[in-house]
């Protein structure tokens, strides 16, 4: 059981929050909603993984081709808040350098 | 690979078994059943279990995803089985579909490029599994997964 | 009691079936599996599904009381098996467990006094249900539970 | 999985809320509270079963226990908030007069 919160914010920057688990049936979901920000005009994107119970390489490959369609219009996705088992996937995969995790979502957009 | 002569998944005292219709739907369910095993055994550390589950959830999507593909099996004949269990020293799941013979090498699973969007499954169950092991029995796939409690996987 | 000569639960196809340990913490998954039934059964009433989920866990709290308590058994040896399905017409588990017989008159299970506090979960379940069978095969016990779907009971 | 909300009111009254499935495990605990209120001296108790999603014939012997216990000490027990689904249970067990719904909390003391 997955629900996904999306808000966009006054400087712009899309607010995606999964929460629950990121596995094969949600990560379409996610993938679908990541399109449809890129689509529609929000090229900065930060997914907040503080509610994401579980992630799996479904849900890895929904925030690559996030991160790939925001790098193509100019902007960048960027992820925050991520819990230790959450990391754990990353990590195995090296993925923790592409998609490097910042502590919260105010910030990601810092540098 | 260890190949240590112990009981597989499905032999072992206090296991979960679970047989239901090969569906992306069912996910949750075995969710569920791995939350069973950690309210049962709450002493599991947090890095087992996050290798653990996510093992199992890439190996049971494989499944559902790839092992009935190109058959011509209506989808309701489609059914697979789940056994899962802890002990002292080890989390061990075996899971069988009825699905096509799998032609992998497994020790040839390895990351995809950094901005692939699929091809991860098995090298990052591969990758956190202490072992993993397929064999065809019959006109089965069997898919027996270990992670031994604390190790550095 | 209808005995309309129906498969039982356990053959049917989309059929879930669970093996485990017979505990009061497997409750939670076993109202996990129901609600699986719901979620692939949109179109089941909200009458059936309180019937059926209600009975399921009557009859499987009863064998994780009473189908042991006589018993040496060692409690990693106490378990049970689940099946359930959902067909256009009716909603069918089967539950066995490997515990005492039973030596029961369902036919006689009636409520008792309004003001206690137990012994009213086989009356609900007969009460719920369109038919409950018990039969002891071998050394186990099979409960099948029957709701048609849309009926009055 | 349960939670139960315990509260009591500047009038004396009891409020406990199961949240979640009332089964053979999570009666034991309602049968509890329900205990401790009475020996605490709230006679008056309100159950209020508005997030109660599942009932079975142990949670129906545990509302009876503390129904029978909040009478022998001068009180009484009263329900509230009854879904369908829980209504069905109260049904088929005759006890829906013994234990009489009512429709909101506040109103539950008020006959
Ligand atoms: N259970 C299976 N049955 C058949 N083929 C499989 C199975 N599991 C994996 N494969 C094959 O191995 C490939 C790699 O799988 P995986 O690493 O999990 O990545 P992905 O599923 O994202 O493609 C799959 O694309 C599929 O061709
Ligand atoms: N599966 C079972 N195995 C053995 N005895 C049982 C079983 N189910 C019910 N019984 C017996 O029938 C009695 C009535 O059961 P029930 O109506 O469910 O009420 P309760 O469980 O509250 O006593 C039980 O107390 C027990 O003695």
């Amino acid at each position: 059981m997955i629900e996904f919160a999306v808000e966009t914010r006054d400087d712009g920057i899309g607010v995606v929050t999964p929460q629950g688990r990121l596995n094969m049936v949600s990560a379409r979901r996610l993938k679908e909603i990541l399109s449809e920000l890129v689509a529609g005009g929000t090229h900065r994107i930060v997914v907040d993984l503080g509610e994401t119970t579980f992630l799996d390489s479904s849900g890895l490959g929904a925030l690559i081709g996030g991160l790939k369609s925001a790098r193509q219009s100019g902007g960048d996705l960027r992820i925050a808040r991520v819990s230790p088992a959450v990391m754990t996937v990353f990590e195995l995969t090296n993925l923790d350098r592409v998609l490097r995790a910042r502590d919260s979502v105010d910030s990601a957009f810092d540098d | 690979m260890t190949d240590d002569q112990q009981p597989a998944a499905d032999a072992l005292v206090g296991r979960l078994e679970l047989s239901a219709p090969a569906t992306p739907e069912i996910m949750d369910l075995v969710h569920g059943m791995i939350e069973h095993l950690w309210t049962t055994h709450p002493d599991i550390g947090e890095r087992d279990r996050a290798r653990f589950e996510m093992s199992v959830i890439e190996i049971l999507g494989n499944i559902v995803e790839h092992a009935y593909a190109a058959e011509e099996t209506h989808p309701s004949t489609r059914r697979f089985q789940i056994a899962l269990a802890a002990t002292e020293d080890r989390l061990v799941a075996r899971l069988a579909d009825n699905g096509l013979p799998v032609g992998l090498d497994l020790s040839g699973a390895v990351m995809p490029d950094e901005l692939a969007e699929s091809g991860r499954g098995l090298a990052l169950a591969t990758a956190a599994l202490d072992d993993l092991g397929y064999h065809r029995v019959g006109d089965r796939n069997l898919w027996d997964l270990l992670c031994l409690r604390g190790s550095s996987a």
